[in-house]
């Protein structure tokens, strides 16, 4: 057993980092310490974008994206879950319909099954319907009219897109807009968050989207989590701090350290 | 050019303009278009998936007798159990299965190419000299703005921490960065997008009416 | 006024970028162009091939997806090659490769002689794989053409024995199989040159400024570029001008919505 | 059962594909090799049970002639059609004729309707930007000022009016983009590494569902 060329810095950061998250974690679980989360309004706006379906008496649309369960989006789309499984608990305690729609058939059934649990753990289980979670399409754009066409025929009064998102994202933030939804939306895809910034009322950037599991259960694991999450950053910014320090100086050596 | 008679081009050409009345109105023209297309892309996927479990499971399972493939096919079959009440829980197995493959192959990236990766490439002189050893002060400039820029944006979003004071105004720097960053982001894509439209008029208008070209 | 003006109908937003767009596709303005020197490069090499001696390998690595900033760079590409007489050998990575070569062909008819001058040699599968199976053995690597001559019995692959016959490659891509994989398989420093979609540049002016790419088409810009040096406005070039059309329209509209904001804003303050 | 499978089945696979990337191994690359091989089928049943929903869901439609119910048979038929052929053609790889008609379904809807879908985007960035680039703070008129310029650095006809706009959203694009891009991407490669530990260590099961 050899070890790849290049892994060496990689799986020293995956145990550094690692033992951050997961000793923050275990600290917090057993209550030793428990990480004070500073406000994140586009979490806080999701209840009032709920309360203001309710008003109306219209649906509220939840999509976890794009992104599916087997590929590089996968952390994307489990974040996606916390944030729907705290919009279940909202609809139910509000007697709002929820529909959710879903792109990747690898995520319909664990959607399906967390969005049935939920409404159960929320005791009404009969607000889960066949419907409720629906599979449209896994061509990216199949599913972008059929969700378009959703938003007008059902009238959606609030919209919230959560995951890893593609070019489909100023479809819906555009197309919601176009019907009065109030919309939270939130990716780590860059390229589409501008769209989100520009056209929906409010946007979770980048980091943020992971939070949300954290910030709305208050969930201690998910809790200590996020604080171990800032531990990863302050080591992170020392880092480039040091590397930038050295470059000046005209050493590589960290710049060679981490390639190794 | 002259306007097609194919009647597969016809369906096409209708199909796209009813898709696109959908910038002025939802309408019942575009409705049965997007339910044709929704039809088409599910059945498309259906065909592809059939040919995926024929041509990687089903065909090496009886032909070449690789027997461990008999265990996707089961983990594939057991999500079906969702449909019995009493047994559904068993369809847990296959999903975790696809859940222990999207976190297996998802964390060596966000690792390596992402954190590392970008971590290493933020590292850069803030004195920059040429190969003649003379300060070049556009590129120190810069520098300086790429290293102030990312150390603020990681800032920003630490959650543990009220942002007060000092710590307000770095993280406020951070998100600064962030807005021109989503401009410009805005702003590049105009022009492919424009490209997308122009495209899809020239199927439209030269390939089926024959108007352009 | 000004309230209304803040929010205008998104329809009449439509209707004006769809007229705008429409006019120059239909019309072609011709706003001027500063050439890119990557474009130019492309160019220069083209113009100094001798037909005679020298052959092109036309790569046509672009699906119906991408196609319409990578597909009039090609065309026009290949109008030069026409019209300097250059033997050009039209290949594929990906599967519609070989359509879109027969649809430069029946454009360019007149252009090129089918068998001596231009030849579709089809759609080779297996990705990176294939490119390099390819650059080892151009002779043997089909049997037949797309049309289903015998490549062997062709005037134009008569002089093709190694990847080194090809005086110039030109790769026009959509993803991958493209640059990246080229760039591995060939013989460093062979003359090869890039056609690209627009979202890609940022991650390949590198490779050009590091001397791999022997010229590179930049997107649809790079089409109407190249249409511009050679004198023919094509297709690219009335897309460019539409392009400039809709870009004015898209930052006249923000410009309205910002100068409604201020006035309703001011006088909002004046009545209070 | 329930609940020690799953979490066990997630930390095997999970651990033996993540450890593939860092161990030079043989056994093992074949093993995530399979495993990689097996996702894909799996995924491929996932496929058939998703589209149970989306066929149920409108033959209820159909069947209690709610509104809109024609639109349901369109696609159920359209479905069929696409099932049926495709089906046909993958098990008689040799019939022109089915091979063609497949082909001709491909190119003159799916693909191309992909396109028109796609393409109402260059509408929606006109009618976004001009509803959302209001200068109502700082923050707003930087996205604004970024994005038009880079806007005129691309067009043609900016640099007709100062041909310094391409130089201006050129160092846009290298230097803030770069920068703010870089930043973000360490944040959220932070947050899905939390995440993906905490699933592949079991700390987390909401994947899951709740309760029993």
């Amino acid at each position: 057993m050899t070890m790849i060329n290049g892994t060496f810095f990689v799986l020293a950061a995956l145990l550094v980092y690692g033992t951050f998250i997961i000793g923050v974690l275990v600290a917090t679980r057993s209550g030793k310490f428990t990480p004070k989360i500073r406000r994140i309004a586009a979490l806080d706006s999701i209840e009032e974008a709920v309360g203001r379906a309710t008003e109306m008496g219209r649906p509220v649309h939840y999509t976890p994206g794009y992104g599916d369960i087997t590929s590089s989006t996968a952390p994307q789309t489990f974040a996606s879950f916390d944030v729907l499984t705290y919009v279940v608990g909202l609809t139910a305690k509000y007697n709002t319909q929820l529909i959710v729609t879903c792109k990747s058939p690898q995520s319909f059934p664990l959607i399906q099954e967390l969005v049935r649990q939920a409404y159960l753990a929320s005791g009404k289980p009969d607000m889960f319907q066949e419907d409720t979670v629906r599979y449209i399409s896994d061509a990216q754009f199949a599913w972008a009219a059929g969700v378009l066409g959703i938003f007008n025929r059902e009238k959606v009064a609030a919209n919230i897109m959560i995951g890893y998102f593609m070019a489909e994202s100023l479809l819906f933030a555009e197309g919601g807009a176009q019907v009065g939804a109030i919309q939270v939306a939130g990716t780590g895809n860059l390229a589409q968050t501008a769209f989100f910034v520009a056209a929906c009322d409010y946007t979770l950037i980048g980091e943020e989207l992971f939070a949300g599991g954290a910030y709305l259960s208050q969930d201690a694991v998910k809790l200590g989590s996020l604080g171990g999450q800032d531990y990863v950053k302050l080591a992170t910014m020392a880092l480039i701090s040091v590397g930038t320090l050295l470059a000046t100086f005209n050493s590589k050596w960290l710049v060679d350290l981490m390639s190794k | 050019m002259n306007i097609s008679t194919n009647p597969w081009v016809w369906f096409m050409g209708i199909g796209m303009l009813c898709l696109f009345s959908f910038i002025y109105k939802e309408n019942p023209m575009y409705r049965l278009f997007e339910h044709i297309y929704v039809g088409a892309s599910a059945g498309y996927a259906v065909v592809v998936n059939f040919g995926n479990i024929l041509d990687r499971a089903w065909t090496p399972l009886t032909t070449k007798g690789e027997v461990n493939l008999i265990i996707p096919i089961i983990l594939g079959l057991l999500l079906y159990t969702r449909f019995f009440k009493q047994i559904a829980w068993v369809s847990r197995w296959s999903m975790s299965f696809l859940v222990g493959i999207g976190v297996g192959i998802s964390t060596f990236g966000l690792l390596q190419s992402q954190l590392l990766a970008q971590s290493r490439a933020a590292m850069v002189p803030l004195i920059v000299r040429g190969s003649d050893g003379s300060f070049i002060l556009s590129q120190s400039i810069n520098n300086i703005i790429m290293v102030a820029g990312v150390l603020s944006v990681i800032f920003y979003f630490f959650f543990a921490m009220e942002q007060k004071g000092a710590a307000k105004q770095v993280s406020g720097f951070g998100r600064y960065v962030m807005m021109i960053t989503f401009g410009v982001a805005f702003g590049n894509v105009a022009m492919g997008r424009l490209s997308l439209l122009l495209g899809a008029m020239s199927d439209i208008f030269g390939k089926w009416l024959g108007i352009l070209g | 006024m000004w309230q209304k003006l803040q929010n205008i109908d998104r329809r009449i937003i439509y209707t004006l970028l769809l007229i705008v767009l429409f006019v120059p596709m239909a019309k072609p303005l011709g706003i001027p162009l500063s050439v890119n020197e990557t474009t130019q490069t492309v160019f220069d090499t083209i113009e100094a091939l001798d037909p005679q001696s020298d052959t092109v390998l036309f790569v046509l690595d672009y699906s119906v997806g991408g196609q319409a900033d990578v597909h009039p760079q090609a065309v026009a590409v290949a109008k030069h090659l026409g019209r300097r007489g250059i033997k050009t050998v039209m290949v594929g990575f990906v599967t519609d490769g070989p359509m879109f070569a027969e649809q430069i062909i029946a454009e360019l008819g007149d252009r090129f002689t089918y068998g001596e001058t231009v030849i579709n040699l089809g759609y080779m599968s297996g990705g990176e794989t294939a490119v390099k199976s390819f650059v080892e053995d151009p002779k043997n690597s089909f049997e037949n053409d797309h049309r289903g001559n015998r490549v062997a019995n062709t005037p134009i692959m008569s002089g093709i024995e190694t990847i080194k016959d090809f005086s110039y490659i030109i790769d026009f891509q959509t993803g991958a199989p493209g640059y990246q994989d080229f760039l591995r398989q060939l013989p460093a420093g062979f003359p090869y040159a890039a056609g690209i979609v627009t979202v890609c540049v940022p991650n390949v002016i590198p490779y050009y400024n590091s001397g791999q790419l022997h010229g590179l088409l930049q997107g649809l810009r790079g089409a109407a570029e190249y249409e511009v040096v050679l004198g023919e406005p094509g297709e690219g070039a009335a897309r460019m001008d539409a392009q400039s059309m809709g870009h004015v329209v898209i930052i006249a509209f923000i410009v309205v919505g910002n100068l409604a904001y201020f006035m309703t804003k001011r006088s909002v303050k004046k009545s209070a | 059962m329930r609940r020690g499978v799953p979490l066990a089945i997630v930390f095997i696979v999970g651990t033996l594909l993540l450890l593939n990337y860092f161990v030079a191994n043989d056994t093992l690359k074949a093993t995530s090799t399979n495993l990689v091989n097996w996702g894909v089928i799996v995924s491929a049943f996932a496929v058939g049970l998703a589209s149970v929903n989306l066929v149920r869901i409108h033959i209820n439609k159909i069947s209690r002639q709610r509104p809109g119910w024609i639109n349901s048979v369109a696609l159920v038929a359209t479905m069929a059609i696409f099932i049926s052929v495709g089906i046909y053609t993958k098990l008689n790889p040799d019939n022109a004729g089915a091979k063609a008609l497949f082909q001709n379904l491909f190119d003159h809807s799916y693909s191309p309707f992909g396109s028109a879908m796609f393409a109402i985007l260059a509408f929606y960035v006109a009618s976004a930007s001009y509803r959302a680039f209001r200068m109502r703070s700082l923050e707003a008129s930087l996205l604004l000022i970024a994005a038009v310029l880079v806007m005129l650095g691309n067009a043609p006809i900016g640099e007709l009016v100062w041909d310094k706009f391409p130089v201006i959203s050129n160092w846009l694009l290298r230097v803030i983009n770069m920068t703010g891009q870089r930043g973000i991407a360490i944040g959220v490669a932070i947050g899905g590494f939390a995440t993906s530990m905490r699933i592949l260590l079991g700390f987390d099961r909401g994947h899951l569902g709740q309760g029993e």
